[in-house]
């Protein structure tokens, strides 16, 4: 009942915006990776420039309540498509359920929203991260027989569950290898990282010979108590992001190997599908992902994701992941020189 | 004589260190006004809060009309129809008069508070006890004047029917004509029949009003004595000195030595 | 020197010393100026109420609608009434608390712990919704009663004792949902709450109604205290009061009654559910912080909890229902952001969310030393804090500035009193 | 009824009574004894000091003890050590403003600012340390001095404008570390404060300064006291101090002047740099609040802050050196934090890092509401806290149990004074 | 006569709509007690504390040696030499009795607190005041009776050259002996030279020491004469009538209609 649609004109037409609309982004923290601040907003940005569409990019700031309110508000400007990073399936796929309410396309972006309804699934696959990091611990350790503690990431994220799965399905198969401790990091803090982690190698009596550590602020808590006990890169520790600190520590020789998920590739991707769907066309998409929960194949667009070890740091600087002045700083400069990086 | 309506038998009562009652005997009678003298830091204050079950005693006997009563809180003494002013006032300074007169026993109609019913009453009250100067019942007790505070004190002891009344220091704030005002509701309380105890430094108005005399010296009961049989400079001396002729605490224990 | 008197002029001063005199209790301010002038000298002389609230309300709503044109917009608008949802329920349990002089740090998560339970058993066990419901609220309830207890009973400060059911309590939701887990709410009447609209005709005679029991309620009270002769506000004070209020109750149906949908197929119309339950919680807690022996007694203790033993009110019992309550209206908060975010997550009711909600209460005029609170404070508070994030979220900013700008946004809203204030404090009160 | 006279027994009681007249003001509880009675009678009457946080300490000690061999081995208790060090800070720089009745919830992010601040001038302008170091505490500094004039000058509640500051300076140390994500922390001067040790006789030799420096200290006031007849400790019950802190401080400097590493090859022995870093400020502390004028201010304006007015305090400029002192130890934790973890995140300082550390210092027995607090309990609530941390680390186990544990715990040891505290409720006090 | 050390004209004070003080002329003379009497919430606590600076008033000037002071805080206050007991006594409930009588004046040595000199001057004072039952002057006041807390107020205010000592109502709740000794006080300070404000509600006491007598009623000055030109029931009137004889306003504002 009531008064329709005469009152909606007058707040359509404020934003002087291109007729076909607008594309909202949500990303969803500061604190799990740097990557969304520092690297997915400008690769994002940059594409939507040069497309010339309208955008708006939103961190949600680790809540899922605030990215709901982020997500009216998109709507509210008028967004036609809504791209998210989800903190949990189940205040993405109410997202999506509103988006769609409102008639917004909406694509799950580096996370499936189980049980959502997106358009489109772009995204590096987190299980594949776990298996990467799992492998390079696997051949820096070299032997068949070592003790391993596990870093895994916050409690509260699915993501480190996902990433600790795939290390686990490459580890657990080589019968010597011997879990002696397992702790996730709240919040992904690196402060109460190197606690636990000290206390988990003291706990083994110091008899850890791999460290699997789920990103690179995690290694590089754990890098700090080895270094402590002389053990600093006689202890591979993996690592993930390919941060400026964690491609130094694998320069230095203290980290084994980080996991790089180019974010311009994948903000590229996520751009493509985007002004796609603004412009009323379909995305090209490279395959499905199942969705158990909602019982269907979502079209995916699926990035690889790449495991760097200090033979190939270039390759995360000729992708723009980082910058070798960034890297090759001070006591660094020489180190990057023997490994060929600039 | 009738018995006693609370009687204290040989109570003490430390904090830490400090020995501040010592083996105290006190009688409160029905009808009377019993003044209870004393020093700074004699105890009367202690003993007070004692009675009205704010401070536990160490050991000793509480009766009351002759029976041992088991009491552990305020509530337990209100309940035996104990009225208290405090030296220390305990008004709740975010609350207004009438809030504050009526605390803990609020009149109410169903479960909604009666506000005009409480209000008539706080106004009456208050303006028998002759305060002059408040604004509004309805002003925060935070912003009266030491006497006004003090008037609303004694107004929210008198304001229930209770067996007993104890009143420390109830006139120090309280200027001439309210001093009479409380003056005269003591004694008026004690001819309904109420045992009343009066803590008063000032001796003209213990010899005017009350019936008996307890003089408190360094926490020990040094004299409890009709208040005829007394004068003005018996009762100094009691309290000062903890002995006057005849009267008071055999050899005065502040001198002797150990 | 000898005898000096003196005499004052006669005429002008005449009736406030004559109203002074305690028998003629001035019972009313004669007029709305009159009253007026005793508002604006309270807020000089410090007593600011909730008007710093308002105010702070008022600038940030002009700012955000100067920097986006969509901000006043009736979808965004709409919003707002339901995000603030959440926030303000909690608030408004924490008010109860620290009404007291204690704090409760563990309401977020216990909101948590309560929406997880409901969706579990509406998911799991089949449950209805009321049940499930009545189920999250008792697990409030139960937790606030244990802590009660603990500050109560043992003397734990309660900043520990709520800390360690912060910690605890987290680990419950992980034990509950599963570590990264999280849980759907897809029960209708649950979802609805905040994505269903009440009818607009039920919303109109509701509304109406509402309007109608206030004018009705605050003439008879000004008439009995007329006829009693008691303290009573100038009749046309309290005619202007019942005009505010049928003008916002009227106004904002009448808003929520048009078409807010952005989507021309999918029609938007009516108040969200949230808003009548936020309002009825509100009356419910005026209610009862204002009109009965229980609110009276919470302010004694807050105010000065010895005098209040003396009074012969069980403080420890007073201190236990209120943790019961803030934390039973914490389950309801849980609930209705469970239902906002369409599920329970392990994070759920963590990070700065009771932080947000003890500054809500704060910014709307409760103190943290207690004795100073109520429950409209909440509802303010909380619609600022709400409005800080739906605004900066039309502005497409990056986080860090978001972070600064919410900080900033908080600080101005909070000193917009800073001004009296300083008059205050400058001459030397 | 005739009059009738009460005379007591003479003996016993007689000292008693003498000394309570003033002008033989008892100065000294003459035996050990005395001194035992009065403190059991001060602790059973409610005044319980540190003992609770010692008490729960030890019950943690044996319960991690038993539960795990390796909790009291060398490397643990130096693990210990360090990790205790940063939250010791934290609380350190929040008594002093707990004790003027304030609250900072910045300070854990002011830190974390600081830290950055001093991580990249050394990684990226190439500072030495300690430039870089003055810098960061110079920055902590700074915004305790801009928080304590909006609270002492504007008046705004202080867990407002902390509240603001919180969110603030994240996006602060965003901006900050935005780039890279974190920044190394690699010089050696500053990551050894966390991994590297004293030479084993430098500590030694420090150890025993300390020790005959207290001695010699003690000794001396006593002689004072006694010459000028004023209120004193007995002999014995000096001895017995000095005894302890001996006993206490060289023992602590034994066990970790022996081996603990678990790597053959890479001996690690001597104390940490950040134990005597921590010892200093906390004496520095404890002097300037038990021995200067500016201790003794804060503690008045905690305790009445309008007699502290009156007195002619300046309450306003107290509260700003409050704020400014919290910061800027809050500086030094935050530099000590990163130096352990060898890096600054933009996590830094930030979730639960405040809760924990003001919930050291109550555990350590300072009041949140003012006028109680002392260095000390710093040290002892934030080893509680750490304890807790360092003893569930060697456990092993999930997540959610990790929680419930923590909680659990925090209660156990914060009530550990429960029997005593629940007598004296009992007994009406 | 010698100019007032003080001087108060036409100050008027409110606290929102309470006007308290109308159009107040107040001196204080060097050598000279004055006492201030009034009825309770008159406004007597409401001057004193206009004159210590607690509270800025709203018009009027203050004169100090017959100049003109811009006065903006208690400090300020303090450093003109005027000392004050507070009817609030504005104690540190969580500082020991020392601390308390030298809090904002400490002595010290260096930087380092002297708190052997505190200590001495501290117990020499209270026992000049007949304070006995304190058990040590490193008591905490919180655990002080209401007579020895007082008596910390008025030692406080004693220990400092000063050149005026404001007391508000500072017997209250001193026993005989104590009250003795503070109206002895009094005279010798006057004696010395100060200029000396003397709040009681004790007529008695007021006769006994004071020069002046100046007189509050509803906030306005009702009389300002030496004592010896009055006795004890003209000096009730004025305080409870506001007029007594040819003394006192005019008309009394009170009964007047509008
Ligand atoms: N909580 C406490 N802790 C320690 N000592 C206390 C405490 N309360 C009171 N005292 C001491 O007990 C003694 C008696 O105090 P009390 O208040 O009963 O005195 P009083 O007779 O009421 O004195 P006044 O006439 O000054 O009011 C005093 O010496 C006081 O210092
Ligand atoms: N902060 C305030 N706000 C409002 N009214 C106040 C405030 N302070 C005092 N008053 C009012 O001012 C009047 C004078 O108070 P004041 O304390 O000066 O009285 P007084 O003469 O000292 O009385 P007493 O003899 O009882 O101590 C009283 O009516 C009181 O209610
Ligand atoms: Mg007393
Ligand atoms: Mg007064």
């Amino acid at each position: 009942g009531g008064d329709d649609s005469g009152s909606e004109g007058g707040s359509g037409s404020g934003s002087g915006g291109e007729a076909e609309g607008a594309i909202g982004v949500i990303l969803p923290d500061t604190e799990s990776s740097v990557r969304w601040e520092s690297a997915d907003r400008p690769a994002l940005e940059a594409a939507f420039e040069e497309a010339g569409v309208e955008y708006d990019i939103q961190n949600a700031e680790g809540s899922a309540d605030r990215m709901a309110t982020i997500a009216d508000s998109m709507i509210t400007n008028g967004a036609t498509v809504l791209a998210i990073v989800n903190l949990d399936s189940e205040s993405g796929a109410a997202i999506q359920e509103r988006a769609a309410s409102s008639g917004v396309r909406t694509i799950d972006y580096d996370r499936l929203t189980l049980g959502g309804s997106a358009d489109y699934y772009v995204s590096f696959d987190n299980t594949v991260v776990g298996e990467l990091q799992g492998q390079g611990l696997q051949e820096c350790l070299g032997s068949d027989t070592a003790n391993i503690a596990y870093l895994n990431g916050s409690p509260t994220d699915n993501n480190a569950t996902l990433f600790s799965e795939g290390a686990h399905s490459v580890l657990d198969e080589v019968s010597g290898y011997e879990n002696v401790g397992e702790q996730a990091v709240p919040d992904w803090d690196p402060d109460e990282a190197v606690t636990i982690f000290d206390q988990l190698y003291t706990q083994a009596g110091g008899e850890i010979d791999g460290v699997y550590a789920a990103n690179d602020g995690l290694a590089g808590a754990a890098i700090s108590i080895l270094e402590r006990d002389g053990r600093a890169g006689e202890v591979p520790v993996t690592g993930q992001d390919a941060t400026v600190e964690g491609l130094q520590a694998i320069l230095a020789g203290d980290q084994c190997m980080t996991v790089y998920k180019s974010a311009t590739q994948e903000a590229g991707a996520l751009a493509d599908a985007a002004i796609a769907l603004v412009n009323g066309e379909d995305a090209e998409t490279n395959g499905t992902t199942e969705d158990v929960e909602g019982g269907r194949e979502v079209p995916s667009i699926l990035l690889e994701p790449q495991s760097i070890t200090a033979d190939n740091v270039q390759d995360v600087i000729d992708d723009g992941g980082q910058t070798a002045e960034d890297v090759c700083t001070g006591e660094f400069a020489s180190l990057c020189e023997d490994a060929g990086v600039s | 004589m009738t018995t006693p309506l609370l009687q204290l038998r040989s109570v003490n009562k430390s904090f830490g260190n400090a020995h501040v009652l010592h083996d105290v005997d006190f009688d409160v009678h029905p009808g009377q006004v019993t003044a209870l003298v004393g020093d700074n830091g004699a105890g009367k204050s202690t003993l007070v809060k004692v009675i009205a079950g704010i401070y536990g005693r160490d050991n000793g006997d509480y009766l009351f009309d002759g029976r041992p009563v088991d009491v552990s809180g305020p509530r337990d003494v209100a309940a035996l129809g104990v009225e208290v002013v405090y030296q220390d006032l305990a008004l709740c300074d975010n609350l207004d008069i009438v809030q504050n007169m009526f605390l803990g026993r609020e009149t109410r109609k169903g479960v909604v508070l009666d506000e005009t019913e409480m209000e008539s009453r706080a106004r009456e009250t208050l303006a028998s006890l002759s305060v002059r100067t408040v604004k509004s019942v309805r002003q925060s007790v935070a912003s009266l004047s030491g006497g006004q505070r003090q008037t609303v004190a004694i107004a929210k002891a008198v304001l229930w029917n209770s067996r007993i009344v104890l009143l420390d220091e109830p006139t120090a704030a309280l200027g001439v004509a309210q001093t009479r005002q409380v003056l005269d509701l003591v004694r008026r309380l004690a001819d309904r029949g109420l045992g009343v105890v009066l803590i008063s430094h000032n001796m003209g108005d213990v010899l005017e009003v009350a019936d008996r005399v307890t003089a408190l010296y360094l926490g020990r009961v040094a004299a409890d004595v009709p208040t005829a049989q007394v004068n003005h400079s018996q009762i100094v001396e009691l309290i000062t000195a903890g002995r006057s002729g005849s009267l008071g605490i055999a050899e005065n224990p502040a001198t002797a030595t150990v | 020197m000898s005898t000096t008197t003196t005499s004052t002029d006669g005429g002008a001063t005449k009736d406030s010393v004559a109203a002074s005199d305690f028998a003629h209790d001035s019972t009313s301010a004669a007029t709305m100026l009159d009253s007026l002038k005793g508002y604006v000298a309270r807020v000089r002389g410090g007593d600011m109420g909730s008007l710093p609230a308002i105010l702070g309300l008022a600038v940030l709503m002009v700012v955000f609608g100067l920097s986006n044109d969509r901000f006043f917009s009736l979808l965004n608008m709409a919003n707002l009434v339901v995000q603030a949802g959440p926030i303000v329920l909690l608030a408004m349990g924490l008010v109860f608390v620290l009404l007291i002089g204690q704090i409760d740090l563990s309401a977020g998560v216990a909101g948590g712990v309560a929406a997880a339970a409901t969706a579990l058993t509406v998911a799991n066990q089949g449950w209805p919704w009321y049940a499930a419901v009545a189920l999250g609220i008792l697990c409030g309830a139960v937790i606030g009663v244990v802590i009660g207890a603990l500050v109560a009973r043992l003397g734990i400060p309660s900043f520990v004792v709520t800390l360690a059911f912060f910690l605890g309590l987290q680990g419950v939701i992980l034990r509950m949902i599963g570590q990264g887990g999280s849980v759907g709410v897809n029960d209708p009447v649950l979802r609805g709450l905040t994505i269903d609209t009440v009818p607009v005709t039920a919303g109109w005679v509701a509304a109406a109604l509402l309007v109608v029991a206030f004018a009705v309620g605050s003439l008879l009270q000004h008439r009995r205290q007329v006829a009693n002769r008691l303290q009573h506000h100038p009749f046309s004070v309290v005619l202007l009061r019942i005009a505010t209020v049928a003008v916002v109750v009227l106004g904002l149906t009448g808003l929520l009654s048009l078409n807010r949908s952005v989507n021309p197929n999918f029609p938007i119309t009516g108040i969200p559910w949230v808003l009548p339950l936020v309002v009825v919680l509100l009356l419910i807690c005026t209610f009862v912080l204002d009109r009965t022996a229980f609110g009276r007694h919470l302010y004694a203790v807050g105010g000065n909890a010895e005098a209040a033993r003396r009074a012969g009110i069980n403080v420890p019992r007073m201190q236990v229902y209120a943790f019961m309550i803030c934390s039973a209206l914490a389950a309801v908060s849980g609930i209705v952001q469970s239902s906002y975010t369409g599920g329970v997550s392990t994070a759920s009711g963590g990070g700065n969310t009771l932080l947000y909600a003890v500054g809500a209460a704060v910014i709307g005029g409760t103190s943290l030393f207690g004795g100073k609170g109520r429950a409209i404070h909440a509802v303010l508070g909380g619609v600022v804090i709400a409005t800080i994030a739906n605004g900066l979220g039309l502005l497409n900013q990056a986080a860090y500035i978001n972070f600064l700008v919410t900080g900033i946004v908080l600080l101005v809203a909070a000193s917009v009193d800073a001004i009296s204030r300083r008059r205050r404090s400058a001459s030397g009160l």
